[in-house]
């Protein structure tokens, strides 16, 4: 009655743009660093891909502090994006990670669709990335982030700048903070994306009582981690649905478990964010966990994609 | 490094102090690192918490329970007060139990240059990190600040490691009545070093004391941190570098820059 | 150097909409039932008011079941608001609390604007109802419920159909699933609402991995609860920010200090909803909590409303 | 009612399973009531969860601990099986520890008709809430089934209530091998009212199985539970109700209505 179970490792292996991961895992932008600071509690040869953190054309110092903010089962980050800028990543951190064996994804963003433009067109010179993420959805700069991600006609104008910019496979990052997700993965595949990622954080804010001001400098900051993760997987089930591109899912992933869930809601890989500060290996245990489910259930992760029954 | 530890103990010393001793074979921790402690394998609290690393356990007296491993096991002791959630949970497991740990972390203590004599400041808690330092210089004064006697429990490890030790408390019931950096200002020459670790408040004192006498100032800043490793950019405190005439602020990262400071370079507006 | 501290219970009394509160905290709607069965628990007199489950023109049975699914520090319902319709509520539920000494506030819904016209004008005329809550937010009915929520000229529709079918206050309740919560609130005042209160659950989903089946009969639910706070708090500020008329805050609130959030980003009063199914008396313990925050900080709840310092 | 009770004894009875005393006052609980128990103060898990109440506890045998009461405390006695997160944190908790329990909460079995025959059918757990049941009778057979024979410890206190016990085991390991619902078809006449407990395919099969027979059965159901007290509507579970000709469809609420139904009220299709 039960299935046959197959032996041995199941191939969890995925395709995205004409990419291929060894396995559909990779670590979310901005909760890995540039990769190498992981080097020491993981072999990052074992990760589908890295992606790492935001990069603009300049270097940015990001926000003050308080810079996050611990909420139940989640927490707040308004880092500002602060990065190393797009040179600097290119000469110094790139070479660190280059020859991990994994595939390295480059998040860009800019306050400007020039600003991304330039970033992307840098990427694309330089050797060891293989894709872009266009991040339009941080919602940590007073500039740009949000117009992008919850307009549907700038993102189209950024998405579709960046793909003119770069022969890399272009994927873009949505913001949850709509109301109509479809639309906007609409418009990123009117703008040519490769494939569509979410969901970026969430808009949150927390109080301190006794001073009566908000924990965060900025005021408001990004949600992430397992608090968010039934809105992410609503919100990749319907991008799935309306999609046309591949969709890599993510928010609040922390075992296996939680990553097939956006799996079979209809995500081609999932992206391990705020775990891997909890456990920095977090990203190769899921992997594991997702290889270790479909060889109990005789399935190949192209039968799991999607595979969600609604009655 | 990442282990899973098993708990030796995790003793009430007086108050809402207690002391945690964690099996697990670390590389040796220099005076002033941390670790990253998961308090629970649940979700909430999810980040883990930073704690100094107070001693670091050789062979040690206490007899391993059942599960424990050969007697000559490897460890390291903390000290930490409950102060919120996640160390109100880490104050009830039990040994036996294990605790994810991450470390260890951070930068430490510079040592002093030679010649120099050698001040340490604490408050409360803030006396956790100067153990190993403490016993690795094996002489100096230790200014210790307390809201009351009670507290002075926390000096016993310090009694006969060669320093000096001074005491004020906020209700006069030990040493002077008052604030610690009121005793520091009486230590001070330019060969001294302060090695400072407590609240922001007296950390800032501290720093200005320091520059008034010419003095060196190493302070111990905590944050609250979700990685402790450098990557989240979470721990970020604003500091300030001279070059010749221009002075450019940025961020440096508590965790991975720090914990430990040079005074100057803190920008003390921004704490 | 400290405040002055006033002995005694500091008065947390407030006003909306010329109703009088003697404190600022309530009970949300769905998670109180219709009151009475709170009564083995709590002391009904001691609440700000109570909110009860959402009327309809006619009974309604509900959503298949599993309508309940538990998520880290949330969790999601589809109960499909089931409810004995707005005539038995009248009969035989309204007079189990009329005498409870608080403020009984009835929570509408319907499927068209002329259904919430005609559950408004019935409730106009019961004794004992001191407000009506339009939900125009639940998102758990195919009809109806979310479109007017997410639209604002739907929304706009509805509550400016029931300001004309009562004389009774108006509150109109927001859904979270939006983009620019402000949009609403301003569509809310230019019907004419006395008050808004938000947030209505956020839409969300979990996946059964095993069966690949969604946990719930209808796929996608709301989720409530602490997971959602830092959202609920920052949409609150925003709507006060924008808002004329006053707020009323919700979302994940367990304690006191988690209600004082949403009063300091200027919420006039609160509502606890999930929380009472955790522990029955909650709210009250909510609203000792605030008149104790008061009286320790020698502030009245006037000075409370909004005190938020942003740098 | 809401309290907080001390924990008497939380300890294994075997395998996953075990036996939790609480010390609480409560109003006398009927058999098949159940509590609902917040396993830790923590917001994850963040729902109560329910239990049913294996045995009253009057006097009792054990000593309290320092921080007990009287000893001659009521209380009650959960037995539970580990399944998940709420009841691995369950199983941690130690006595001396309070935990909130709301109950008793639903309305339990009915009394037995004058002169009919009693059968208790349990699957593995589900024979937590008959305890009290089989008490009450003191007489009738109970069908135990089980993965195998370890399970059977569950069954130590229900020897010497004066039932006839007969067992299955799904690998055969003790008494007949196979499903429980395989031994009650040969133990049923019309005069039969049978009670059942376990999982919903075993009450299915309990229900049809009675229906051909002619027998009443009474089944206690499970579902998810957020209030427990039949305001959230959360634990819906659809019956039909026949009034002449016509069936009508309608939800009632497991915990308020039930636990315990009527086979015949439940819509099968849909559990
Ligand atoms: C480098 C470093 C070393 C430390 N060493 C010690 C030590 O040896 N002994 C000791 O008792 N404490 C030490 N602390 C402080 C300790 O980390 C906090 O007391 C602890 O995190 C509080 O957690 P909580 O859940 O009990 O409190 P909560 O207030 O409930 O915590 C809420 C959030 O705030 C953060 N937080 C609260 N207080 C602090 C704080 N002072 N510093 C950083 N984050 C904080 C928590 O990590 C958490 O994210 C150290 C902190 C740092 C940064
Ligand atoms: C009226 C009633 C009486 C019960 N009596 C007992 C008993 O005496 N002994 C015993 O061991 N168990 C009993 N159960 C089942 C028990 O409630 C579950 O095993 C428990 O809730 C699982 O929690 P968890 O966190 O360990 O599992 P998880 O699977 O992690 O729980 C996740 C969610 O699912 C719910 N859930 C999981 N399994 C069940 C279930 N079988 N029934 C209802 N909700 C479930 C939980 O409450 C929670 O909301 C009873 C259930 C009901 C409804
Ligand atoms: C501290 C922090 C920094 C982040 N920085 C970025 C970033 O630079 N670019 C980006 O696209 N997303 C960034 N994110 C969002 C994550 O990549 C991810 O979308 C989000 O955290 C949800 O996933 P999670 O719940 O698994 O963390 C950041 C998240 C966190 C917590
Ligand atoms: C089980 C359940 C049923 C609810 N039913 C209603 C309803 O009938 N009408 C309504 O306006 N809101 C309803 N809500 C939403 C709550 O009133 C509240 O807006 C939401 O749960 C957020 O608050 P909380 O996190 O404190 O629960 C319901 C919520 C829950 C959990
Ligand atoms: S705690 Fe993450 S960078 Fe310091
Ligand atoms: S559990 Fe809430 S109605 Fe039954």
């Amino acid at each position: 009655m039960g299935p046959v179970i197959r032996k041995g490792k199941a191939a969890s292996g995925v395709t995205i743009a004409g990419l291929e991961f060894k396995n559909p895992v990779m670590t979310a932008s901005g909760t890995f660093g540039y990769g190498a600071e992981f080097a020491p509690y993981v072999d990052l040869g074992r990760l589908g891909a890295i992606v790492v953190k935001g990069l603009s054309l300049y270097p940015r110092q990001g926000n003050p502090g308080p810079r996050i903010a611990e909420t139940p089962c989640g927490m707040l980050n308004a880092i500002g994006l602060q990065n190393v800028g797009v040179d600097d990543f290119i000469e110094k951190k790139l070479p660190l990670i280059r020859g991990a064996g994994t595939h390295i994804i480059a998040n860009v963003f800019g306050e400007t669709v020039e600003d991304y433009m330039e970033v992307a067109g840098r990427l694309d010179r330089a050797k060891g990335v293989s894709a872009v993420e266009v991040n339009i959805s941080c919602p940590n700069v007073k500039k740009g982030g949000m117009v992008f991600g919850t307009d549907p006609q700038e993102a189209f104008k950024v998405v579709s700048a960046v793909r003119k910019s770069t022969r890399l496979p272009v994927i873009t990052k949505l913001s949850p903070n709509v109301t109509d997700i479809k639309v906007m993965v609409k418009a990123a595949e009117d703008g040519g994306t490769d494939a569509v990622s979410l969901i970026n954080t969430i808009t949150g804010m927390a109080i301190d009582v006794d001073r009566r001001r908000p924990v965060l400098a900025t005021a408001t900051g990004g949600l992430s981690g397992p608090a968010i993760r039934p809105i992410a997987v609503r919100m990749v089930w319907q991008a799935a649905q309306a999609a046309t591109v591949p969709v890599i899912g993510m928010g609040g992933i922390m075992t296996a478990r939680d990553a097939l869930e956006f799996i079979i809601a209809g995500a081609t890989a999932v992206q391990v964010g705020t775990a891997s500060f909890i456990e920095p290996d977090a990203a190769v245990k899921v992997a594991e966990g997702i290889e270790e489910y479909l060889s109990r259930n005789a399935m190949s992760i192209q039968d799991l994609i999607g595979s969600l029954r609604v009655a | 490094m990442e282990i899973k530890s098993e708990i030796l103990y995790n003793d009430r010393v007086a108050g809402g102090y207690f002391r945690l001793g964690l099996a697990c074979r670390f590389p040796e921790a220099k005076p002033g690192q941390f670790v990253m402690l998961r308090v629970s394998d649940g979700l909430d609290p999810l980040l883990r918490r930073p704690f100094g690393i107070y001693r670091t356990l050789g062979t040690f007296g206490r007899a391993l329970g059942a599960k424990g491993s050969p007697s000559k096991m490897k460890g390291i002791e903390l000290l930490y007060r409950v102060v919120g959630k996640g160390t109100a949970i880490l104050s009830g497991r039990r040994p036996g139990e294990t605790l994810g740990v991450l470390g260890p972390l951070g930068n430490g203590f510079p040592d002093p240059a030679e010649g120099s004599s050698v001040v340490l400041v604490a408050g409360g808690m803030g006396i956790a990190p100067l153990y190993l330092l403490a016993k690795r210089l094996g002489a100096g004064t230790l200014l210790f600040g307390a809201r009351s006697k009670a507290e002075n429990v926390l000096l016993k490890d310090f009694r006969g490691l060669g320093l000096r030790i001074k005491t004020a408390t906020e209700d006069g019931s030990a040493g002077i009545k008052g604030l610690v950096t009121g005793l520091l200002e009486d230590e001070l020459t330019p060969e001294s070093v302060v090695y400072a670790c407590g609240p922001v408040g007296m950390l800032k004192a501290a720093a200005a004391i320091s520059e008034k006498a010419g003095a060196r100032c190493l302070v111990s800043l905590e944050r609250s941190m979700a990685c402790g490793i450098g990557v989240c950019l979470g721990c970020a405190v604003r500091t300030k570098e001279h070059r010749g005439e221009k002075e450019s602020r940025f961020y440096k990262m508590v965790c991975s820059d720090g914990p430990v400071f040079q005074s100057e370079e803190v920008d003390w507006a921004l704490l």
